[in-house]
């Protein structure tokens, strides 16, 4: 048995990526600053010296040619990694993403798939501003035929991109930026996850926290400190944006009848607001008090220190709402 | 305006017929009055009312039997105006389809032709102000219970399951933590019951067989057994009884059913619930107490907070329940809120039982016959003792054998120490 | 292959064949969506039909076909089954995407003909995307683009422009200069109006040529192909034209003069190379006609099927979403090497 | 107290606690308990009736005197004539 070694989530991105490389001679790693620089936030560093520069390929800043290239590339047999620095430059490509890779096997009738993987950047904490801070997979998860993942996890980090590139379908996974410098030891018994099933990281009986990426954390804090006043909570990490798993959310909602939406996007039709939704919808005469969220202030992210931190989700947030909603108030 | 309605006495109890009514038209009621005696599957029972008022129409003729939550009676509180006579369209009393109406009955109903209600019946205006979560709801309606009288403690004052589920117990959760309440309940019982009041043997075969089918067939049953030296605890009884005339004397039985209250005190997760796949702890220590009838058939009702009863107290209630039991006049509130059962076969039963758990809750013990057997004391010497075998049977779900030991020894432990009991 | 085209009378006659059958073909769609059983927005090709057929003259079988939503002439010209495309037409699930797509997004796998794009410059960066694949494959295989010259207002014209001569990528950039961007003349929409010129700024060989005159285009066409196959880049083509009917069917033409129009007819490709023809002998009295009435046979038998054909069933509603294959690598092989 | 009052007075506290029992058909020498179905807070309740008719104590240490009829009746018998 293989012991567990010390690692960060950073690494295990780049982990992933050149293990794809070494297993498929059709990935290649396309993006902005991913060969020379080593990667906006250092994930692809090393990489180039490894592969060279036909398969880790810097572009210039044309987010919408190497996106749509990508999908291109994707339509006739390769299987690109496109790197996004982040999603707030995303925008610039929502153009292909949308029109192109999510419209065209159904447009076609079928008839081509774009088996293409776009990782990018996303989330706030590091004072970055409001050009390069927000959260807006829940716009993506909106979209029918993309798949979207957000791994908070070191494992989901390290064994996403896989089964990822094995998909007939363009998936776009959510890396949060406060995650990069995550340490831990990487779970030896892991050596795959699948891409399709949420997983519930804590148990308990009182509320369902439904949260991902970089929001887990801060949810598993809140729910630990919850503990300490025997209220226990199921932490959902969805890991699964869209298609979203369903069944899981709703089998904790009946079990436990609450639920608190953690989430970084902006409230206002959010990934938080469909989840919500749903519960309404399906689990509803299970409901036992009514739905909440957590989710970012509805502004631009702000620079200074203490207005970014009062913008984003946390626990404080997370532990005064589960209160307020089990009738604790106080 | 608030209804009285047929009340849910047990998760088995569908309907009930109401063959008394202990009040009449005009009459003030006052909280926690006995107000009706209703006959279920289990036998008569008396009914509280939760409601403060002036009765303004009983709704329901004697002998019909109606489902739970349909109302029985309408009670005018303090300072309402009266109301017009007939019921609220909304809240129609609804007899179980398979009641015949009386042929009395049928021709007058013909007489007046149908009676529609308005296509748009206004809600009662109870049920608009309170604010109720839709799993509450669905939990009331299977309960059988009035969400005008439950307390809400969710949020913004919202009636969640809990509140539903401690209201369907009993009134225990909405009476502010003070004396207990069984024994000065007693004294209004009857002295002398009619005697339809007494159990319909083939109904409580039936209710026994539904409650312990569906508890082996869903409660996964560990069973443990200690065997406990009773010496000192008799000779406790014995010393104690000789000073005092006969109506002041205790039982053994006094001893165990406190022992295991105080025990329970240290193992809150064996004194409660499983519900919807997870444990709710009781809201007190309310120890069911298995009651074998006269002519075969079983009640447990409950004792309330047995864990703060002296033991006179304790005695009393006892005594108290048993007579009751008997002959037909246990209370609505004391079959149905149990957190913990206690059977004890007594001085002409088995060795040992080994028993079956009533459902929802997620333990039972039982104690054997005492019995006079070897035994060796503390000094290694073989001696004659009077041995008791407690055998206690736990939900897996919801424990493991580890603490149903530690129950077990606590029980040991203190009853080793009567004078502290 | 030589960059000097041979001009025989068949071949010629191939060219004339193929602009007719378009333009005979985009009648008959007028007269199906008048009667509505085309819907939705149709954009003809009335005039222009000398690009698409010079260019796709010299494509080979495995060459990618990247057009716009302007794209019956290329979907013909590059060998669709003219039934499958007039099922499309009408919405019906014999249609080549089943009834998904429509007149602006004609998809192809067989003759890897990857839309119909509707996204005005949207196709540039797949266009850029194929071509990288197939020269990371080692496949001896270009993508040739369609574009009006409202894409080149785009950033997207620019940014890949900028990539494919970057890397090098086998690209033929055709740019269908027909003077509107629907109503937007391209002298109050560019700087510079000379697009091949600004072409020429990625340091990308490009020419203009007359889109009127298809022997012209196909010649440009194969100088251009040669370029891109001998491994030196893209190569960037303007084709000067003009569409004589409406950007789509609901259009006063407000933007330009009926004498504009008229003027332009006068160089309509189809009779451009139809008199050249009879005054050189290569057209021969009452051939036009019975190739009219041969075409017209081919149109009222793709009608045909098309109105038989059934509708997609509603359960099919969400199929294609997600897949769960690459159909296109099950059609050529894994990789999409073959051909 | 004669012996078939002392009968009536036990029959009479038994109706209250075992209303169908009916103590004359139970046999001099038949043990109470096992005829009557009584258990022991029932024959608690029986002391404690005999106890507050006939106002005699009863100690715990003599209850097995009571627990055939002819033991019972003598017994009280006894404790009334005294």
């Amino acid at each position: 048995m293989s012991t567990a070694a010390r690692t960060t989530y950073r690494e295990c991105c780049r982990q992933a990526i050149r293990a794809a490389l070494l297993a498929d001679p059709r990935v290649f790693l396309m993006g902005e600053d991913v060969g020379r620089y080593g990667g906006c936030y250092a994930v692809s560093k090393g990489l180039l010296e490894e592969f060279g520069p036909e398969r880790i390929r810097d572009t210039p800043l044309s987010e919408s040619a190497f996106v749509g290239a990508g999908i291109g590339a994707a339509i006739a047999g390769m299987r690109p990694i496109v790197e996004i620095m982040t999603v707030n430059f995303s925008l610039l490509a929502l153009d292909q993403i949308l029109n192109n890779a999510a419209t065209i096997p159904h447009m076609s009738g079928g008839q081509f798939a774009v088996p293409l993987v776009i990782r990018m950047a996303t989330g706030g904490g590091r004072q970055l501003a409001a050009q390069h801070s927000h959260s807006l997979e829940g716009w993506y998860a909106h979209i029918p035929g993309l798949k979207i993942l957000a791994p908070a996890t070191l494992e989901d980090a390290r064994y996403m991109l896989a089964p990822a590139l094995l998909d007939p379908n363009p998936v776009i996974i959510f890396e949060h930026i406060m995650l990069y410098n995550m340490e831990g030891e990487l779970d030896p018994s892991v050596t795959s996850v699948d891409i399709e099933k949420a997983a519930v990281r804590r148990h308990g009986r009182d509320v369902t926290l439904v949260t991902y990426g970089g929001s887990l954390w801060k949810t598993l804090e809140a729910a630990e400190a919850l503990a300490q006043e025997g209220i226990e909570a199921d932490v959902i990490d969805l890991r699964v944006l869209r298609p979203l798993d369903e069944a899981t959310i709703l089998d904790s909602v009946r079990k436990t009848r609450r639920a608190v939406i953690v989430d970084e996007g902006w409230c206002s039709g959010s990934l938080a607001a469909e989840i919500g939704m749903r519960i309404a919808e399906k689990a509803f005469f299970d409901l036992d008090a009514p739905l909440r969220r957590v989710c970012a202030r509805e502004v631009p992210m702000p620079y200074a220190a203490h207005l970014e931190q009062a913008a984003l989700p946390s626990s404080a947030r997370i532990i005064a709402t589960v209160r307020e909603l089990l009738g604790r108030g106080g | 305006m608030a209804l009285f309605r047929m009340p849910s006495l047990g998760a088995d109890m569908e309907a009930g017929t109401l063959v008394e009514w202990r009040i009449k038209t005009g009459e003030p009621v006052r909280r926690g009055q006995v107000v009706a005696v209703v006959e279920t599957q289990k036998g008569a029972i008396e009914v509280e009312c939760f409601e403060e008022g002036v009765v303004e129409e009983l709704l329901v003729p004697l002998g019909q039997k109606v489902p739970v939550g349909t109302p029985l009676a309408r009670i005018r509180g303090a300072g309402e105006e009266a109301a017009a006579a007939a019921p609220s369209p909304a809240e129609p009393a609804a007899p179980l389809a398979v009641t015949e109406p009386t042929p009395a009955a049928a021709p007058s109903a013909r007489e007046r032709g149908p009676q529609l209600p308005p296509a748009s019946a206004p809600a009662p205006a109870a049920a608009r102000a309170i604010k109720v979560t839709p799993a509450a709801r669905r939990r009331a309606l299977e309960l059988g219970v009035a969400l005008e009288r439950v307390h809400g403690t969710g949020p913004e004052g919202a009636i969640t399951v809990a509140d539903v589920e401690a209201a369907a117990r009993g009134a225990a959760a909405e009476l502010p933590p003070g004396p207990p309440v069984a024994p000065a309940r007693a004294r209004e019982a009857p002295e002398k019951p009619s005697p339809r009041h007494g159990f319909d043997p083939v109904a409580m075969r039936k209710a026994i067989a539904a409650a312990m089918s569906r508890s082996k067939r869903e409660i996964p049953h560990y069973y443990l057994e200690s065997t406990i030296d009773l010496n000192r605890a008799l000779a406790f009884v014995e010393a104690r009884n000789r000073e005092r005339p006969p109506p002041a004397r205790l039982l053994p039985a006094v001893l165990l059913l406190k022992a295991t209250a105080l025990a329970l005190r240290k193992t809150p997760e064996l004194n409660g619930f499983w519900l919807e796949g997870g444990f709710r702890p009781g809201p007190g220590i309310h120890l069911g107490w298995a009651i074998s009838l006269r002519g075969g058939g079983l009640v447990a009702p409950a004792i309330h907070d047995v864990d703060r009863l002296d033991l006179d107290a304790l005695m009393a209630a006892m005594r108290d329940l048993v007579q009751r039991a008997r002959t037909g006049g246990l209370r609505s509130s004391e079959l149905a809120d149990a957190t913990f059962t206690v059977t004890n076969l007594g001085e002409r039963g088995a060795e040992a039982v080994w028993p079956v758990i009533y459902p929802p809750q997620v333990a039972i013990l039982g104690f054997g016959r005492i019995v006079k057997r070897p035994w060796v004391d503390e000094a290694g010497g073989l001696v004659v003792r009077p041995l008791l075998r407690v055998t206690l049977a736990g939900d897996h779900r919801a424990s493991d054998g580890h603490l149903g030991s530690r129950l077990l020894a606590e029980i040991d432990d203190l009853l080793q120490r009567p004078e502290a009991l | 292959m030589s960059a000097k085209i041979r001009l025989d009378r068949a071949r010629l006659l191939d060219l004339l064949r193929q602009m007719i059958r378009i333009r005979r073909f985009e009648a008959k769609c007028v007269e199906l969506y008048q009667a509505q059983k085309i819907r939705g927005f149709l954009h003809l090709y009335d005039g222009e039909e000398a690009v698409s057929v010079g260019v796709l003259a010299v494509l080979r079988p495995e060459d990618w076909v990247v057009a716009t939503y302007r794209e019956h002439g290329q979907a013909l010209a590059r060998g669709i089954a003219m039934r499958a495309l007039m099922a499309e037409m009408l919405g019906k699930r014999d249609g080549c995407c089943r009834g998904r797509g429509g007149s602006m997004h004609i998809f192809d796998a067989k003759t890897r003909f990857l839309g119909g794009n509707a996204i005005v410059g949207g196709g540039l960066p797949l266009a850029v995307g194929t071509a990288l694949a197939d020269k990371m494959q080692g496949r001896d295989a270009l993508t040739c683009c369609f574009f009006g010259e409202g894409a080149v207002d785009e950033g997207e014209f620019h940014e890949c422009l900028n990539l494919a001569e970057l890397w090098r990528l086998p690209v033929l950039f055709v740019c269908e200069n027909n003077l509107y961007a629907m109503g937007t003349p391209i002298a109050i929409a560019e700087a510079e109006t000379d697009i091949a010129k600004k072409a020429r700024c990625y340091r990308m060989p490009a020419e203009a040529v007359d889109g009127m005159d298809v022997v012209a285009v196909e010649a440009a066409a194969a100088r251009a192909v040669e370029h891109i196959r001998s491994g030196a880049g893209p190569y960037f083509l303007e084709c000067r034209t003009y569409r004589f009917r409406a950007h789509s069917m609901f259009d006063a033409q407000l933007y330009r003069t009926k004498e504009e129009v008229e003027a332009w007819r006068k160089r309509d490709p189809i009779e451009l190379l139809a008199r050249w023809m009879s005054e050189n002998g290569l057209l021969h009295p009452n051939e036009r006609e019975a190739m009219e009435a041969e075409i017209d046979r081919e149109i009222a038998d793709a009608v045909a099927f098309a109105e038989a054909s059934p509708l997609e069933p509603l359960e099919e509603l969400e199929r294609f979403v997600l897949m769960d294959e690459v159909p296109q690598e099950r059609l050529w092989g894994e990789g999409g090497a073959g051909a | 107290m004669r012996r078939e009052e002392l009968e009536r007075v036990v029959a009479d506290v038994l109706a209250g606690i075992a209303p169908e029992a009916d103590f004359a058909a139970v046999k001099g020498e038949d043990d109470l308990r096992d005829e009557l179905d009584l258990d022991s807070m029932d024959f608690l309740n029986l002391v404690i009736g005999l106890h507050e008719r006939l106002g005699i104590d009863i100690p715990e240490a003599d209850y097995p005197k009571l627990f055939t009829k002819n033991g019972l009746l003598d017994y009280l018998a006894a404790k009334t004539g005294q």
